[in-house]
């Protein structure tokens, strides 16, 4: 059932102007934060995991402050799935491409023969690609795992 | 004296995970509430985790990201870096203990829903009398 | 020496699991031929793999093409490409009785059930490729997580049985990481072959018992061996059926080919890991676990529930043959982890094809099934005579090792507490055979649905009960090149 | 079932106290973790995948295998929750 925006937000008891003006100056920074956690993993303390954790976090701060169904309204739950699915399925997919192009399982350098550089260039860059998605994974399944909790299972007020 | 006192600083932070370890232990196998339980379990991991992570640990030991360039030309002091192995161990077992809490939680509202508590000796008198 | 074949016996369930979530959540009508067709492909694989490690030789792999001890090795030998074979061929049979059962149990959930399916079963298989230790406790967490989703979607009281399994399951996660990480602490390294290397030099130290002995202790919580069993009954017997057939054959057995394979790696005529002093306590063990659990399972008067015991009386028997540390026990164990893998499928086969027509596997409601369920109970008393281990089924010749290991060892209580069993399971079974052979119909008649018109299982179900029952004799009569070819490779000389 | 609880949390916690007895001092450089096969990935990590952060290394190309399983774990923690949890409007 998708509702729209306005409607989402009629339904919660109480608005708090505060609330919502804070969260919604918050959440792209948090979540400029929470990319650049993942993509510069390379060179600081970051990666997949806690990038995505964070990026996860900006949605949840979201349905906290402007209730469960404006967050689906923000990001669908067929759109989450599909993503959770997509996430795991590059790191997986990427595994077995290497071993299909003549590497061994995970072999990044032997990702040379689709785009040819540097083998161990490919190697950074194969970190790269997994951890992109590791982030999209866990992104979407911190968010699914929050709806479900938060609602017990019927997805709609929650808290 | 002295010889008890060397041994007292180089092992006490394992001493300390064990404690904090068997506190846990002891609420996962002996209080009879559910969410005590998994208290306990998330202590006990945290405990591990601890103890893995301090294994890592070098005197004058700093983070292990180097710098590009004088690691391509071999010039890493190994003994100023602290080991990177037991940190890449510990992010995973944090994601297991993550995951193990999510799905726990999530059973143990589906246990709320049906008995109404969440008490082991309730639940099972609810359970003989139905 | 490059083939990545192994590592697509794995990636097939586990891509498929993802593909099964994307298009069977619009779609119910492609989720019976995407986990067929990844099991089947991964079957045929996995003989391939069988055949071309028994010609070409043990395989060492490291997944990033990594040299060993730093990269993650997988270890592809005879005993690890028979596992291999086990876990698809059981898990592909498992499935065609599962899908009906799914279909009717969790009508809305059926994409859900399966992702998590076939990641436990891309789990077990990496459990059994994988030589490194710790990468075992992460695939050990996948088999676990899975397993613990899959139990909880079960009906009535699934959840608590699931949650006291997530506690147990835990606590033996943990001992078992704790133990690597004291080896960790003490040898630097976390390869088991590596880690084997080291050892002879710290024989003797406490932080070496210690780390031995919570390995041990959490691989044993998380097979059930007899003491620490107490979550598994509750936990099998909850399951949703189509969980049920491929959890109950495999998580034990392959825990138990685990504790084999550390054996094997950590033993060497430097570091007699088995001749120490638990030896003859672990055999004790076994032998009052065997007794007990035969004795509880003949307490119980629901037939899953008593099967559970009876996984528990046969986890007693393997790990008992294996610390009997000879020729022997040892053949036994690792020949009884495949027939117990094939036994248990068998028989909660047939318990899922009874439970599907009658509802209920109260010991009441199995009278007269000989002539409602003529084919089912068939087939149900083939796998009943392998537990009991009569001649030709494959049952009698793994105990018939077991047995031998025994009086060479001369641990004389395992060989009573293996022959009380077996009397045990003969009482047991022919109490149920005779229920359901001799049990009139006059006592039942208050249930509206118990005619005496044969009313079989689906084909679904039977189809691969039968095959299951055949694969019983079969593997029964080539008894004799499994062990010689395969199994005896296995074995160090003068073990 | 309290006294048998503290009993094993007892027995297991004077077994692991005693296990530290052999234990390398903390922080020692020469321990064996510290000293086997870690000093390879410092030594080697960069020039071998061009990434300076050793853990990023560690985890995405050495240890790759166990991280694709670490987030096959979460999704199916994800996964499980939905089943156990997720119900329709009307139940």
């Amino acid at each position: 059932m998708r509702i729209s925006l306005q409607e989402a937000r009629d339904r919660i008891p109480q608005r708090d102007t505060i609330l919502e003006t804070t969260v919604r100056l918050m959440v792209p920074f948090i979540q400029l934060y929470g990319l650049y956690v993942i993509v510069h993993g390379h060179y600081s303390p970051g990666g997949g995991f806690q990038g995505g954790v964070v990026l996860g976090a900006s949605v949840i701060l979201f349905a906290l402050a402007f209730g469960l169904p404006a967050s689906k309204h923000y990001l669908s739950e067929s759109t989450n799935i599909i993503l959770a699915n997509t996430g795991a399925l590059i790191y997986t997919g990427i595994a077995t491409l290497c071993a299909l192009l003549g590497g061994m399982f995970l072999d990044y350098s032997a990702l040379a023969k689709i785009l040819p550089i540097d083998p161990i260039s490919w190697r950074s860059h194969g970190i790269f690609l997994v951890e992109v998605g590791v982030g999209m994974g866990v992104t979407t399944i911190m968010v699914s795992i929050y709806w479900d909790m938060a609602s017990a299972g019927r997805l709609d007020e929650g808290l | 004296m002295e010889s008890i006192l060397d041994h007292v600083i180089a092992k006490y932070n394992y001493w300390f995970y064990v404690v904090l370890m068997m506190i846990g232990f002891y609420a996962m196998i002996g209080k009879r509430n559910l969410v005590k339980k998994l208290l306990g379990m998330n202590i006990f991991q945290t405990a591990i985790i601890l103890f893995f992570v301090s294994t890592g640990a070098k005197k004058g030991g700093s983070i292990p990201i180097l710098d590009k360039y004088a690691a391509l030309q071999g010039q890493v002091d190994v003994n100023q870096v602290v080991n990177p192995l037991p940190h890449v161990l510990m992010l995973t077992a944090i994601v297991v203990g993550v995951s193990v809490t999510g799905v726990a939680l999530a059973v143990m509202q589906r246990i709320y829903r049906k008995y109404g508590t969440l008490e082991e000796d309730e639940i099972l008198h609810k359970i003989e009398n139905e | 020496m490059k083939s990545n074949l192994h590592m697509y016996v794995m990636a097939a369930p586990l891509l498929t699991a993802f593909l099964v979530n994307i298009f069977g959540r619009n779609n119910r009508k492609v989720i019976a031929p995407m986990v067929l067709g990844a099991l089947g492909l991964s079957s045929l694989l996995a003989i391939a793999v069988l055949k071309r490690t028994l010609m070409l030789g043990d395989l060492s792999y490291t997944a990033g093409a990594w040299t060993p001890p730093w990269g993650i090795e997988l270890l592809v030998d005879p005993l690890s490409a028979l596992m291999l074979l086990l876990i698809s061929a059981v898990s592909f049979i498992a499935t065609f009785a599962a899908l009906p059962c799914v279909k009717r149990d969790l009508e809305d959930r059926q994409h859900i059930f399966f992702t998590l399916y076939l990641i436990l079963i891309a789990g077990l298989m990496g459990l059994v490729l994988t030589a490194d230790a710790f990468n075992l406790y992460v695939m050990l967490e996948i088999t676990s997580i899975t397993t613990y989703g899959l139990i909880a979607l079960g009906r009535g009281r699934a959840p608590l049985s699931s949650f006291n399994y997530i506690i147990m399951g835990s606590v033996a996660a943990s001992f078992y990481l704790l133990g690597v990480g004291y080896l960790y602490l003490l040898t630097g390294t976390l390869n088991m072959a590596d880690i084997a290397r080291y050892l002879p030099a710290l024989q003797g130290t406490a932080a070496l018992s210690t780390a031995l002995a919570f390995i041990l202790i959490g691989l044993w919580i998380k097979m059930a061996f007899f003491p620490l069993h107490g979550w598994l009954p509750r936990a099998y017997t909850d399951a949703p059926d189509g969980a049920g057939v491929l959890i109950a054959p495999l998580m034990t057995k392959v825990t138990i080919y685990l504790m084999v394979r550390l054996m094997l790696t950590f033993q060497s005529p430097t570091f007699p890991l088995i001749s120490m002093d638990v030896r003859t306590l672990v055999i004790w063990a076994a032998a009052i676990g065997i007794v007990c659990a035969s004795s509880l399972a003949l307490a119980q008067r629901n037939l899953k529930q008593m099967l559970t015991y009876i996984i528990i009386a046969e986890v007693g028997y393997m790990v008992g043959g294996a610390w009997l540390a000879n020729d022997q026990g040892m053949t036994g164990t690792l020949l009884h982890i495949v027939n117990d893998a094939l036994m248990t499928l068998c028989l909660f086969l047939a318990a899922v094809a009874i439970a599907y027509r009658t509802g209920s596997l109260h010991f009441d409601n199995l009278k007269g099934l000989y002539r409602r369920m003529p084919w089912t109970m068939a087939f149900f008393t083939i796998g009943a005579f392998a537990m009991i281990g009569v001649p030709p089924t494959c049952g009698f010749y793994s105990k018939w090792y077991l047995l031998l290991g025994g009086i060479e060892a001369g641990q004389w209580e395992f060989v009573v507490a293996l022959i009380f069993s077996s009397l045990v399971n003969a009482v047991l079974f022919f109490r149920i055979i005779e229920l359901a052979y001799f049990g009139s119909l006059q006592d039942s008649e208050h249930h509206a649905h118990a005619s005496a018109e044969p009313q079989e299982a689906p084909w679904w179900i039977l189809s691969p009960l039968a095959l299951t029952a055949v694969l019983l004799i079969v593997v029964g009569l080539s008894t004799g090149p499994l062990v010689n070819n395969i199994i005896r490779l296995m074995i160090p000389v003068g073990f | 079932m309290k006294p048998l609880a503290l009993l094993a949390t007892l027995i297991t916690g004077a077994l692991l106290l005693y296990g530290t007895a052999d234990f390398a001092a903390w922080g020692d450089p020469q321990s064996p973790p510290n000293r086997n096969i870690s000093v390879h990935y410092v030594e080697n990590a960069v020039k071998e995948t061009h990434v300076p952060n050793i853990v990023t290394a560690v985890l995405g190309d050495y240890r790759g295998y166990d991280t694709m399983f670490e987030l096959v774990v979460i999704y199916s923690a994800g996964m499980a929750v939905m089943g156990i949890l997720r119900r329709r409007e009307d139940q």
